[in-house]
């Protein structure tokens, strides 16, 4: 099988729907002649011109706003927001337009819009280039929102992000771009909400997401080396995720952690716990334990962000913890 | 309306022709939004309603100019702009009633009414959320190369909205057809709005060497004048323009506000700015039997009670049908 | 003792802030002359003056921007924001900028800034003026959130809130603006991170907070004819929220609740589960069960908004079934 | 820096004395961005930095006409703005190493340094983010009536963004003395800035009523002079103003940005348009000793590696301290 760079994933995504597809545009920052500011949509515009790449001023708010508009008049457009935390300039257009038109509107119409949105720390980039806000879009009805953690999956989720024909946050790590995996010659869509059990194991369930699966991979290895035997699910979609799957796990193995990069505290875990602490109770051996971030920015120096990120020792220790 | 052809005529009868299709799209406005004053002060119609009674002049003379295809993107203050690009009355309605056969079955209302098929592509809750929408959609015009042109309205207090600023310079960087039409009525909520903002729109589009035009909203005749020229000539350069209006909020802000804020003898002024009676007066002036226009009074009654009627017989919209359409499929 | 409305209480709270402080400005839209869309700051304006009430354009992003910079340059401003759904036009100010600002600056300055966003539904409002979004704000490291029910509270908080030097998020449910409380002459600042036991109980714990207590203390008494005795918790702060004092309730009850306004998935209440589920594992006798709000838009007609708030009848079930 | 008094001189001498200092100024913010490149290629200055080489002139003509107490909001590209406005250059250095010994104590870095006390609110990570700090600081400074103004640094790229117009309303609105200063390098990240954004500035600031002045970026005593100008009246009249000045920006967008979207004869020109150098031939015409400069040069480089090695023997911030400081007490 080919082997291909997450990044490259991503880009051959854009290009092969926006071959299938004349209706499929790219909205964003850089992504045109530059190729984008991580090189994702690189040859976009050579190939599909400036109609269909257009290279926006620095305007997010109406880099969505406008998708909205252009999603509620026929076009397929996908958006690329520079860094997530710049989401916040583009709330209204997401939650409030976005995510509520098909509803709102009785049904009568659709939003076909896709927000990719690199997220994540590690390249000392500060507080404000760094951060994982997807526990605020799972919030929101109307919207779906995946995070992909291999080439294949950044592939097939993004396909189905774009056929999708509602909005899409689609979350890519930025640490991930550089990162080669198997590709396959004709990879496939992947359906919104189905997880992914990245390993099998009989003793504890590790959920994640995201770069965060690589960490739980090396953790699980670790906890086998101390008779530990840790399966690993990589949830790749966040709303709808894949309840039955996870309940499934956890009625194997009864005991549950939950690792993301995002800040623990009200992020992503706390809705799996949450509904494996209500229809998956009576499976519980163990407390389930989350590892995320703590409470705190994203610091710049490297020593800080380093002693920030979770990683793979603080996932053992936790996987220790249940297993007491 | 939405089907009319472009610009206003030269000839006289022409001109009286035109100006009383305005008269009648600006009357069955009128009438439907006292028909929905009245059915919210019976509590019939729930929620916060924003009528635009005084301010009819601006979407009816604009839609004159459009068709079908084209797209409107409309404000909280948007049942005119929704009447006169020909929304459905009956689905209207029950909508602001919030039936099963409103035409968001009843989960929209007055702030989210849309009807995608005549190109109204929702009014808004949010000042100046659909300036991004009709920009949008503009940008899907420019890209299908059908012709069809964007209506961007808003009001004088969206003008403070960065997004505006936004759009306008998306909008005269790649030429997109889209009219930022202002419904500029004085007011944003309780405040004026000459206390709010102080940018003068005129220079404003100047800056991106945008069209600017203004219309004196009390003439409806002069609305469509102006943006019938401005329209003709962004079908063909596809470029966008602005086009202010003047007019007046009759009523409160929302339904049930009494307006103490304002200066008593601003209030008894409006009587004089009323684009319908001035409407009226010219059609008279210009020998059109009065009587024919009281007839037409009673036809559009009959056609919006005969809406009402419909609502109220219609079912209340079904819980568990709303909870499982979230999302498309 | 006194009574005063929810909203009067808002205001008084202002008011004495204002007297006690210079520095304390008010920033928002027709909160001047019109004292506030829904007459929460009657009055300010005319016993404060415009220099320290300030009449905002429409220009959401702007007002908590300018007070960030404001609340750098030695001011306590509280803006007003409309309603909550607008604040998705203010995010980068209250998130990237207030958020961090101490931290980043390695603590050299503060951001004593308070946002007023008035949640919630019940007004046939529909679904951009309706939203309870409170879990995205505590998910962000350096915001505080609160969300008072009485008001007691509703006054304590905001003068805790207005004397922070760090910036909060006070969260008004709109529906209680006109419901009567008791207001001691007195009246005391409340820290944050102290929830209330609005109703002592041995059965179950329900952990709620805003205008959702009115339904739990409801339900509590319709579950005490059903020989249920339910501890109702309110929690007044979400953001830090009273870890101590709901993990003590459920040692005794052993049995858990949680009941908001806003939409259940993802919301405050899948945090307090995750939380209880960790650490309160050994204390519980049953699933954690949580009612919210489905997962939809809010919808318009009153009927359909009806069906869709959650109610003192859906957590009475939900009571019953943590019996079972 | 930025406790000399307000207004260029008129004596020669006096003139010659101002560029000396803005070229001492100009010196030392290109040494020590010359020195973070190096330390950026080196590793020992992680995450992303954006240098402002070519640019100086504008934060050092601007803060000549600045005090303590003034504020100033920075940007990505703010090294040179932070430093005119006389933050600390060990706490400064070590920062970018991401010290404990920092001003922001290893937590912010190149992209968040500020340092409140001598008015530095803070560069920004958010393209247009310290637009309505700047704002909101003015606000501050016309309350507390100390005659104190606020400077909002932006590239022309933020001109796109729409908290550029709510901000030029608010400061119109309610005369509130910020100066809006536009390092107009022609640039946002690898997009050139015509293809971005279509407005002209002198124009939007007429639509608000707001003073608008060009200065040439090249020319240091071109920008010191304008921006005299401008503060000397916002001092009195508590007006905003916006001042726009061209420069170049020599380096990539961040460091190590080859800038290869750039035409090789567009970057060969730019050994033209170095204000440093421009300071430089015009102060030995007027006669200045070469060797005096010269002398100059070495005094930073020692002061400069002086920094460089304080940073590199100070500890590295501490996890656990950071941690207990997100929250002020
Ligand atoms: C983003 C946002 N801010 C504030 C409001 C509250 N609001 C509703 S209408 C309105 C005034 C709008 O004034 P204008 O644009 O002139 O429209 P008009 O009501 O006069 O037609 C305000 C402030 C809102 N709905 N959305
Ligand atoms: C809101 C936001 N959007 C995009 C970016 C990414 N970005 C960083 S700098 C930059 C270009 C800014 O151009 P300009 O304002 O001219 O400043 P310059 O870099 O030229 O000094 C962009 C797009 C950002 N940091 N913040
Ligand atoms: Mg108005
Ligand atoms: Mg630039």
């Amino acid at each position: 099988m080919e082997q291909m760079r997450f990044g490259q994933a991503i880009g051959k995504a854009l290009a092969d729907a926006m071959q299938a597809d004349p209706t499929v545009i790219l909205f964003g920052e850089d992504i045109g002649e530059a190729g984008g500011p991580f090189g994702v949509t690189r040859g976009l515009y050579q190939t599909f011109g400036a109609a269909r790449v257009l290279d926006f001023p620095i305007s997010e708010a109406a880099i969505v706003g406008t998708a909205v508009g252009a999603a509620l008049s026929g076009y397929r457009p996908v958006a690329e927001i520079m860094f997530m935390d710049f989401c916040t300039l583009a709330m209204d257009a997401i939650v409030n337009q976005a995510a509520k038109a098909h509803f709102m509107f009785g049904g009568q119409t659709s939003v076909p819009l896709v927000v990719r949105a690199p997220h994540g720390g590690g390249l000392n980039a500060g507080a404000q280039h760094s951060q994982c806000l997807e526990a605020w879009f799972a919030h929101v009805p109307g919207l779906h929102v995946v995070c992909p953690a291999t080439p294949a999956d950044a592939y097939g989720l993004l396909r189905t992000a774009i056929d999708s024909p509602n909005p899409v946050l689609y979350i890519e790590n930025k640490a991930l771009y550089a990162r080669k995996g198997d590709m396959p010659e004709m990879p496939a869509a992947i359906p919104f909400g189905q997880a992914r059990i990245a390993r099998a194991g009989r003793d504890v369930t590790v959920v994640t997401y995201g770069a965060a699966l690589y960490q739980a991979e090396a953790a699980a290895q670790q906890a086998a080396t101390l008779g530990i035997d840790v399966e690993v699910i990589d949830l790749r979609s966040l709303q709808p995720w894949d309840e039955a799957s996870v309940l499934a796990s956890l009625s194997r193995t009864h005991r549950l952690v939950i690792f993301h990069e995002a800040v623990e505290a009200f992020g992503v875990g706390a809705e799996i716990a949450a509904r494996m602490a209500d229809v998956g109770f009576d499976e519980l051996d163990a407390p389930i334990v989350r590892v995320g971030a703590p409470f705190m920015p994203t610091p710049y120096s490297p020593d800080l962000e380093h002693a920030y990120l979770p990683n793979a020792a603080r996932l053992l220790a936790a996987i220790e913890r249940v297993m007491l | 309306m939405s089907k009319k052809s472009p610009a206003a005529a030269a000839g006289s009868a022409k001109t009286d022709d035109t100006l009383l299709a305005c008269y009648r799209a600006m009357l069955r406005i009128r009438k439907v939004e006292q028909r929905l004053s009245k059915l919210f002060a019976d509590k019939e119609v729930p929620g916060f309603i924003h009528l635009s009674i005084g301010q009819e002049s601006v979407p009816v003379a604009i839609s004159r100019h459009l068709r079908d295809s084209d797209t409107i993107a409309a404000t909280h203050r948007g049942h005119g702009q929704a009447l006169a690009k020909g929304i459905d009355l009956h689905g209207f309605v029950a909508e602001m009633m919030g039936r099963e056969s409103g035409i968001c079955r009843g989960r929209g209302g007055s702030m989210h009414i849309a009807e995608a098929k005549v190109g109204m592509l929702g009014a808004n809750g949010i000042v100046g959320g659909g300036m991004s929408i009709a920009t949008g959609s503009a940008l899907a015009h420019k890209l299908s190369g059908k012709g069809d042109i964007a209506v961007c309205y808003f009001g004088d207090g969206a003008l403070a909205e960065g997004i505006f600023h936004e759009c306008l310079n998306l909008a005269a960087l790649w030429s997109l057809p889209v009219l930022f039409a202002c419904e500029n009525n004085g007011w944003g909520e309780f405040s004026r709005t000459d206390r709010q903002f102080c940018g003068k729109l005129a220079q404003l589009a100047g800056a991106f060497d945008v069209t600017y035009r203004f219309a004196n909203g009390l003439d409806v005749a002069d609305v469509t004048q102006v943006a019938g020229e401005l329209i003709d000539v962004m079908r063909v350069d596809r470029r966008p323009a602005v086009l202010e209006c003047k007019v007046e909020r009759f009523h409160g802000h929302f339904e049930g506000d009494p307006q103490k804020y304002r200066d008593p003898a601003e209030l008894a002024a409006l009587a004089d700015k009323d684009p319908l009676a001035h409407a009226r007066l010219a059609l008279e002036r210009a020998g059109v039997d009065p009587a024919s226009l009281d007839a037409l009074d009673a036809e559009l009654t009959r056609e919006i009670e005969a809406a009402v009627d419909a609502a109220r017989a219609a079912p209340q919209p079904d819980f568990a049908s709303a909870r499982a359409d979230v999302y498309a499929h």
